[in-house]
């Protein structure tokens, strides 16, 4: 990746949830960049940490939850040491989301388009009523939902279209990054293929930069430039997408790639991996892969494998790299 | 699963003595979240200290006090007789009350009993009203839900008209009639208040969290095995119920006692001695205005009623945390 | 919603007609009856006790008295008081119906206001000294033992402060030299002022719900502007219309006499709604679509009155409704100790003498309103609830 | 976040602070001075001793409003009156919440003075005649003043009393009507105007006569002829039917229903005030007449029993030797334009007097100690204590053995010790009562009557009650005793067998719960020591007041029971309660002898023989107890002395329940 101007540039991201038992260190020490126009996937198991950058990147993460170190940079400007005032009009504008669970993100009291209007009024986007029922019906033939729908409450829609909605909704204000977390998980397969399908044309319609979070690989690979892959709340290896299926170099990313049948149609062994991913509240040390790392020696468990590019903008987290690539082939 | 199952239908103690460790295990979760919330342990430290005034009540009438002067009911301190003029902490001729003194720590009432007494009596009959009538609704509120729930159908129709019609009963006022027309004592208020209060709404959140764990795999798979459904309901129902229920069952005990000084107040209870009683003696006798002279006839009956029902409530509240942990602080 | 509607109406139809059925078991099963009354009066011989007890009917095997209380309730006569021979009870009814009305129906709205304010605002700020401090301060007072504290607020605020007045709902030495014009015999003085109250809150409501109605379109702030300021005017031209009137002194007389009952009423209930709200805050906040409001860049508190506070009024706004019979019963407490004659302390005087005709009267009433609560309830929640309006 | 602390801690504060102000101990202010306009010039109302500079803080607003002294007499109730139909009020709505409010609106024949409770003249001339035989009938000739008025200026005549008699006997109404009793009087003839003649087609005693019809309410014929009429009619169709048929009993209250229900406004008033206007719930008002008869009526009381009345115009009237010292002398007015009766409920009541806004408390059991606690020690509420006209007994069923025996009866009276009950156990909130006639009434009350155990201590109660239960031969296999160690207590009596040699079987005594009335309940509990001390088994059931009636009255089971009576001034009552097989003598206590004196009693018609007999009944009936009387209790008042002032406060029952707050004779402080 060129390093001139991407429009998101994460460093060293440390956040620490506060619980009961203890601190739970949900992401530690991701660094990672996305230019203007381009699209990253984040993949990885459920509880890994790529929701929890998704919320650091908008800065919504709950009250227990502490960023210890690190940077954010969207467009320039740190978001973590913003003012809460500068954030309001930082989130939506220059960064927005397509939710996990499309489903309930939308408030089942209001309608569809008010929802979607209440965004655009906050930001400015608009002056009248009149304007702001033109935007919502352009942008609901953007996503491909008939404009009449705007009236309507999101239970009348079914769940690919509250997904459109909601794609609509993050697109109202000309975001320069769209996060879409897990955005198709809830819809049967033919319609997630039609939806990823049209935003990646979206995107690339309109220029934006794109982070597409899913923990199905396949899914990822469709859309995503860059792939990074995480484990354990860190970043285990980041490639552009053709790199990760061609030359997996991290153990993990080989054994989730077995793990889903890919979309190309390719047949693999559907292996899983062994064990549980680590209890975040006691990480493992060194390498947080190793007690369940076919490969593992003495000095994954002690020592933290840097975050390094191997070439070609391919950054891998692993003490022994070119093991897993021999195996493979 | 089906091994599970198997075990359950063979060998139930096994499976109880099972359910019984899982119980202390998450009654010990439950305790440490419990404790972390400053509310409800206030709640439990009077509840506590309530319960220890309950139980020392008997002692002191075998030891210290003397039936004669000390019972709640009968007593009455035949000192007033010997002194033709009395010291200050006698009853004056004005005054007939004893004033609080080391001999009445509380005073007398306007009957010249002994209001401390009458207190520590109360309180175990207010334990036993509040947790009779929290009995009789978990009991009834868990068996209906629960097979409100596995059945469906016209039993449920059939059950949840009766919880609107239950609940669309004013409380207070049915209670008022019901107790006038009838006489109640103690026992007859915890039972149908118990029933109210069973059959109201509190079935109805129990049902639908019995709906919850209907549909989970170990009750289809204890109905595979072959269970019967009054066995499925016992074992696998039910006891998934009793948090819930025990939550329940807090908010009764205070809608229960305060029901009970409520119709005392009225005079429409028949019962000898009770919280409710003790303030309605004293506003009989007219004192009830004169709460800050005669604070003792009215403050610490008052209180009590007070602190017991808040007490249960927070503790129910604080519970609540523990076993809806959407509530919870993450 | 036409269909979801007449549904309900039926279930409260036979939910009703179980009631009855159960009202009449209950008080047939008691023991004496009102000519109990006349064993204390050694005037009366026992050949008089028993007249009355055929005239009354009370010797019909009880299927009669059944079928006979059922007809009646269904043509609307309830029957004629005992204890105020031979006043019809539906007379006695019509006279306090409106006083527990307009007492209760104020008393409702401030502690829901109050109520749901707080505990919009407890569910933000959990933990700490705010919390615990209001939770324990509510739950004290939602425990507290009601006759005294109504009376200890008499007692501070009419006795020793002078500033309000001690009980009643009116002041007689006032009351007494005003004569209304064009009254009609049947009705009392302060029937006919607090008839004219209800008229006029009903008629504000209605014009306020109109006004929302058309400015439901308006972006948000512009919409909070104009419904301030409709508002502001919809109170003014109300009020000011009453103070023109004759009868605006006497209205404002019973309004100085309901304040306390309403703070009191107030104070020892807000308890409920505040943790009812917070709870359903604290559930509804873990929603997505808060994340999803809040990633829109919506400040908190827009967060929290928009989109949380709005959901969250659905389960506390029925919650409410539903309770508001036993809030007129609970009122029994209220209003024997502000001597306030609403249904309370009817329904407290009649069980107390024996008054079967009047108690039967009264609960029927309350069991009516319970039920139009329930209905009204359920059609106020599908007009706040789009997922039951559209369906 | 630390505003809202500064927020919370000043909303704290202010509560403290208010609370700090309210619950101050009260100032003792020495001089009340209430400042009221009329007529533009201020009057200054002082009460003891002397005015100050200082200004006392403004009282509530009601004060104010009121028009002056005389103006407003204002009475605080704690009900509200339920009729204003006549009918109605005295029959099925006799309360003394209708009674106060307009109980003197009807006039009558003669009453009693409300003071002493003497026989004295209402609208009669002078004293009736003897009763004679007339033919078939007993008549009574009395003659009416002629200068007696209804307000609206026509004169009240003895066509009115006729025909109020009249419509009584024809409908048969009940309640306070039965004192035109149908079974006595034939009816009543107008021979003029002024001059009525009672027809009794059988002899009347005092109870029937004097106390009877003589002193019946009477209607304006004028007004309600044309209302009643109508129902007369109806009554006509149907008079000839059984009158023991359902059918004809329903047919005739559905007739009386609609008398009651008949709407009773303009009716004129017959008496001292007129009514005035009703706001259901809140107030009643009634308003002075103007032409009052009785207006400016002097009564002079002497110590010796006579009594003077004298009328502005010069007519006089009296009994007894009026010489000797003068016990009481007052005025009749009323001084006051009108009476307002507001409700309040009893502890708002006090708060009321005590802020000024009303001048008396009518209440129908007096204020309780607590209230008068809490006035007494306010300088500008006065008190006053009267006994209650009634009395708790204790009743015995005669069926039950042993209770049948007089022996067991006069034992455990003889352990009741009714002195340490009513001063030491209920602390003075109760009088003991010896007879079946309360005190107050002064002319009927029997001081002598036979007492047991009087004044004896503990010890010698019990060994007495055991002495009087063993010389009737019961038995015990361990007799009572006294034990002189834990400070002297009994050792209960076990085993105890009646004379026939059959064991003492359990009692039940039927007591109100503590929720009803704490004396009776306590009263309840102690009596049941006392007896089980004497070995008699008892168990004291402290119940609902409903089950009472219904297990006593309803022919339940029952062995012993603690009730009260309210009673009238006539003592007819005494030969009610225990005649043989009367309606209320559900102790089934019969005896021939005590039959006979009741029988004489009914019938005499002399007011001094019949006093001499209805001590002889008192004696007996404390003899042979078939009640245990126990005691009565005191009737407080409290009335606002800076506005209001009475010519006397000593009236049996009280000023608000005995006089109704003495509405006539009240006056303003000038």
């Amino acid at each position: 990746m060129s390093k001139e101007t991407p429009i998101l540039a994460v460093e060293n991201l440390v956040m620490h949830y506060t619980t009961r038992k203890g601190d739970v260190s949900a992401i530690d020490g991701v660094t990672f960049s996305l230019e203007k126009g381009h699209s990253l996937g984040l993949v990885g198991e459920s509880g890994c940490g790529k929701t929890s950058i998704a919320f650091s990147l908008m800065r919504l993460l709950p009250d227990n939850a502490k960023i210890k170190q690190g940077s954010i940079f969207i467009d320039g400007e740190d978001i973590i040491t913003m003012s809460y005032d500068q954030l309001l009009k930082f989130r939506w504008r220059k960064i927005a989301m397509v939710f996990q669970a499309a489903m309930n993100a939308l408030n089942p009291v209001y309608t569809v388009g008010d929802q979607i209007v209440e965004a655009l009024d906050l930001h400015d986007m608009i002056k009248n009523k009149a304007e702001a029922e033109e935007r919502v019906a352009e942008l609901f033939e953007l996503v491909g939902l008939d404009p009449a729908l705007m009236h309507r409450y999101p239970h009348e829609f079914s769940g690919g279209m509250r997904q459109r909605a909601v794609i609509a909704m993050a697109l109202s204000c000309e975001p320069d990054i769209i996060i879409a977390d897990e955005p198709t998980t809830a819809l049967d397969v033919i319609v997630q293929d039609r939806i990823l399908r049209e935003m990646k044309k979206i995107q690339q319609k309109l220029g934006m930069s794109m982070i597409y979070i899913s923990h199905d690989i396949a899914v990822i690979a469709e859309v995503s430039d860059h792939i990074g892959v995480m484990y354990a709340g860190r970043m285990a290896e980041l490639a552009s997408g053709v790199d990760i299926f061609e030359r997996p170099l991290h153990p993990y990313t080989y054994a989730l790639m077995r793990a889903f049948p890919s979309i190309k149609g390719e047949k693999h062994d559907l292996t899983t991996l062994p064990g549980e991913p680590p209890d975040l509240l006691y990480p493992p040390t060194g390498c947080r892969f190793h007690p369940r790392c076919p490969f593992a020696t003495d000095i994954c468990k002690e020592k933290q494998p840097p975050f390094e590019n191997v070439g070609g903008e391919h950054y891998v987290a692993c003490w022994h790299p070119m093991e897993v690539h021999n195996d493979h082939h | 699963m089906n091994n599970t199952a198997h075990t359950t239908s063979s060998a139930p103690t096994s499976l109880w003595k099972m359910r019984l460790r899982l119980m202390r295990k998450s009654l010990k979760t439950g305790w440490d979240i419990f404790k972390e919330n400053p509310v409800g342990m206030v709640g439990l430290v009077i509840i506590v200290f309530f319960a220890l005034l309950a139980i020392l009540h008997p002692i002191l009438m075998a030891t210290v006090w003397d039936p004669g002067t000390y019972d709640p009911i009968t007593g009455y301190d035949f000192k007033t007789l010997i002194h033709p003029s009395p010291p200050s902490w006698l009853p004056q001729p004005d005054n007939p009350m004893y004033k609080p003194s080391f001999r009445h720590i509380l005073g007398t009432d306007p009957l010249g009993r002994d209001v401390l007494s009458q207190l520590m009596y109360s309180t175990r009959s207010e334990f036993l009203l509040g947790v009779g009538a929290a009995l009789v609704t978990v009991l009834i509120a868990t068996t209906v839900g629960a097979v409100s729930a596995y059945y469906g159908g016209l039993i449920d129709i059939l059950f949840m008209r009766m919880a609107d019609v239950m609940m669309m009963l004013p409380f207070i006022a049915i209670l008022i009639v019901l107790s006038s027309l009838f006489q109640f004592k103690m026992i007859h208020l915890a039972i149908v208040y118990g029933i109210l209060a069973g059959f109201g709404g509190t079935t109805i959140v129990i049902k639908s969290q019995a709906l919850t764990i209907k549909v989970k795999s170990y009750i289809e798979a204890a109905r595979i095995a072959g269970g019967g459904d009054g066995h499925i309901i016992f074992t696998h129902l039910v006891p998934n119920l009793l948090p819930l229920s025990f939550l329940y069952m807090m908010f009764t005990v205070t809608g229960a006692i305060f029901s009970e000084a409520v119709l005392s107040f009225f005079g429409l209870l028949d019962i000898r001695m009770s919280w409710g009683l003790m303030i309605q003696t004293a506003q009989a006798a007219g004192y009830l205005l004169n709460s800050w002279k005669y604070w003792y006839l009215m403050f610490p009956a008052g209180l009590s009623i007070t602190l017991l029902c808040a007490a249960f409530y927070l503790v129910g509240r604080a519970m609540d945390e523990v076993v809806n942990p959407r509530l919870r602080k993450r | 919603m036409g269909k979801y509607i007449l549904q309900r109406l039926g279930q409260i139809l036979v939910t009703l007609f179980v009631f009855q059925t159960l009202l009449f078991v209950i008080l047939t099963a008691m023991p004496g009856d009102v000519t109990n009354r006349m064993l204390t009066n050694p005037d009366i011989p026992p050949e008089v006790r028993e007249r009355t007890r055929q005239a009354l009917g009370l010797d019909d095997p009880v299927l009669v008295q059944y079928g006979r209380w059922f007809q009646n309730f269904i043509t609307g006569n309830l029957g004629v008081s005992y204890s105020e021979y031979p006043t019809p009870v539906i007379e006695i009814l019509e006279e306090r119906i409106p006083r527990t009305m307009v007492l209760f129906l104020a008393a409702t709205i401030v502690q829901f206001v109050v109520g749901f304010s707080m505990g919009r605002a407890l569910a933000w700020q959990r933990g700490g000294f705010f919390e615990y401090g209001s939770t324990i301060v509510g739950v004290t007072l939602y425990t507290v033992f009601t006759p005294w504290f109504a009376l200890m607020m008499i007692f501070i605020f009419g006795a020793r402060l002078h500033w309000l007045p001690l009980g009643k709902f009116l002041t007689p030495i006032l009351w007494r030299k005003v004569d209304i014009p064009g009254m009609s015999d049947s009705l009392t003085k302060a029937n006919y002022v607090f008839t004219r109250m209800l008229w006029t809150a009903t008629a504000a409501f209605v014009i306020w719900l109109i006004m929302a109605y058309f400015t439901r379109n308006l972006s948000h702030t512009k919409r909070n502007r104009t419904r301030l300021i409709a508002t502001v005017i919809i109170l003014a031209v109300s009020i000011g219309g009453w103070a023109m009137v004759d009868i605006g002194p006497l209205a404002w007389d019973i309004t100085k006499h309901m304040i306390l009952p309403i703070v009191t009423l107030t104070l020892v209930g807000f308890a409920g709604t505040m943790l009812m709200t917070r709870q359903t805050m604290l559930e509804t906040l873990r929603e997505d679509y808060i994340q999803t409001a809040r990633a829109k860049g919506l400040p908190e508190k827009l967060v929290r009155d928009k989109h949380a506070a709005r959901n969250a009024l659905l389960p506390v706004f029925t919650g409410l409704i539903i309770s508001l019979p036993s809030v007129i019963s609970g009122g029994i407490i209220t209003e024997t100790v502000f001597s306030w004659p609403g249904m309370g302390l009817t329904l407290l005087n009649a069980t107390t003498q024996e008054d079967i005709p009047l108690v039967m009267g009264t609960l029927s009433f309350i069991g009516v309103l319970s039920l139009l609560a329930h209905l009204v309830a359920d059609i106020t929640y599908a007009f706040l609830d789009p997922r039951i309006r559209y369906s | 976040m630390l505003s809202k602390k500064w927020l919370v801690l000043a909303g704290l504060l202010v509560v403290v602070g208010i609370l700090f102000t309210a619950c101050q101990p009260k100032t003792v202010v020495e001089t009340v001075v209430v400042t009221v306009e009329k007529e533009g010039t201020p009057i200054v109302i002082t009460a003891t001793p002397a005015p100050t500079e200082e200004a006392t803080p403004e009282p509530t607003g009601e004060t104010e409003k009121v028009g002056g002294p005389g103006d407003v007499y204002r009475i605080a109730v704690l009900s509200d009156m339920t009729t204003q139909n006549v009918w109605a009020a005295y029959d099925p709505d006799a309360s003394i919440w209708n009674y106060a409010v307009y109980g003197s609106k009807w006039p009558s024949a003669y009453g009693l003075s409300t003071h002493r409770w003497d026989f004295v003249p209402g609208i009669a001339a002078d004293n009736p005649s003897d009763l004679e035989q007339e033919g078939d009938f007993w008549v009574c000739t009395v003659p009416l003043r002629d200068d007696v008025k209804w307000s609206d200026g026509t004169p009240i005549t003895a066509e009115d009393w006729a025909w109020t008699a009249q419509t009584v006997l024809t409908l048969d109404l009940s309640g306070n009507w039965e004192a035109y009793d149908g079974d006595y009087l034939d009816h009543i003839e107008a021979v003029d105007a002024h001059t009525a003649k009672l027809y009794y087609h059988t002899k009347p005693g005092l109870a029937r006569h004097q106390y009877g019809v003589l002193m019946s309410p009477i209607l304006n014929k004028a007004f309600w002829e044309p209302k009643v009429a109508p129902l007369l009619d109806e009554y006509a169709a149907i008079a000839d039917m059984d009158h023991d048929s359902d059918d004809f009993q329903a047919k005739r209250e559905a007739i009386v229903q609609k008398l009651y229900q008949l709407d009773p406004t303009g009716e004129p008033s017959g008496g001292a005030w007129q009514f005035s206007q009703w706001e259901k719930g809140a107030y009643s008002e009634i308003s002075a007449v103007d032409s009052y008869y009785d207006k400016g009526l002097k009564v002079t009381e002497y110590a010796n029993g006579a009594l003077k009345e004298a009328w502005p115009g010069g007519r006089e009237w009296g009994f007894g030797d009026q010489s000797g010292d003068v016990s009481a002398e007052y005025t009749e007015g009323p001084w006051f334009n009108s009476v307002v009766f507001s409700i309040y409920n009893a502890d708002a009541a006090l708060l009321a007097l005590e802020a000024g806004e009303v001048d008396f408390i009518l209440t129908p059991n007096g204020l309780s100690r607590g209230q008068v606690d809490q006035v007494s020690g306010n300088p500008g509420i006065s008190t006053a204590q009267n006994p209650a006209n009634g009395f708790r007994y204790m009743a015995f069923n005669f069926n039950v053995k042993p209770l049948d025996d007089i022996a067991v009866r006069q034992a455990i009276d003889c352990m009741i010790d009714k002195t340490f009950l009513t001063q030491n156990l209920l602390q003075g909130a109760a009088i003991p009562v010896n007879t079946i006639v309360p005190e107050g009434n002064s002319y009927w009350y029997n001081p002598n009557v036979p007492l047991f155990c009087d004044g004896l201590s503990a010890k010698d109660r019990l060994e007495k009650a055991v002495g009087m239960l063993k010389d009737a031969g019961y038995t015990w296999d361990k007799e009572p005793t006294w034990n002189e160690s834990r400070g002297g207590s009994v050792d209960w009596g076990e085993g105890m067998k009646m004379p026939d040699g059959s064991p003492v079987p359990q009692m039940e005594l039927l007591a109100p719960s503590a929720g009803y009335d704490p004396l009776r309940a306590t009263a309840g509990v102690y009596i049941e020591q006392w007896i089980n001390q004497l070995g008699i088994p008892c168990k004291a059931n402290l119940t609902n007041f409903n089950n009472i009636l219904d297990a006593v009255f309803g022919g339940g089971d029952w062995d012993m029971y603690i009730l009260g009576w309210g009673v009238s001034a006539f003592p007819d009552y005494a030969c009610d309660f225990f005649y043989t097989d009367a309606g209320f003598n559900v102790g089934h206590y019969s005896n021939p002898t005590f039959d006979k004196m009741c029988d004489e009693f009914y019938a005499e018609t002399d007011m001094e023989k019949a006093r001499d007999e209805s001590f002889k009944i008192q004696e007996t009936l404390a003899t042979e107890l078939p009640y245990i009387y126990l005691f009565t209790t005191p009737m407080w008042d409290a009335w606002d002395n800076n506005t209001v002032i009475y010519p006397f406060t000593d009236i049996n029952d009280g000023i608000g329940s005995g006089g109704y707050g003495l509405q006539n004779y009240v006056q303003a402080v000038q």
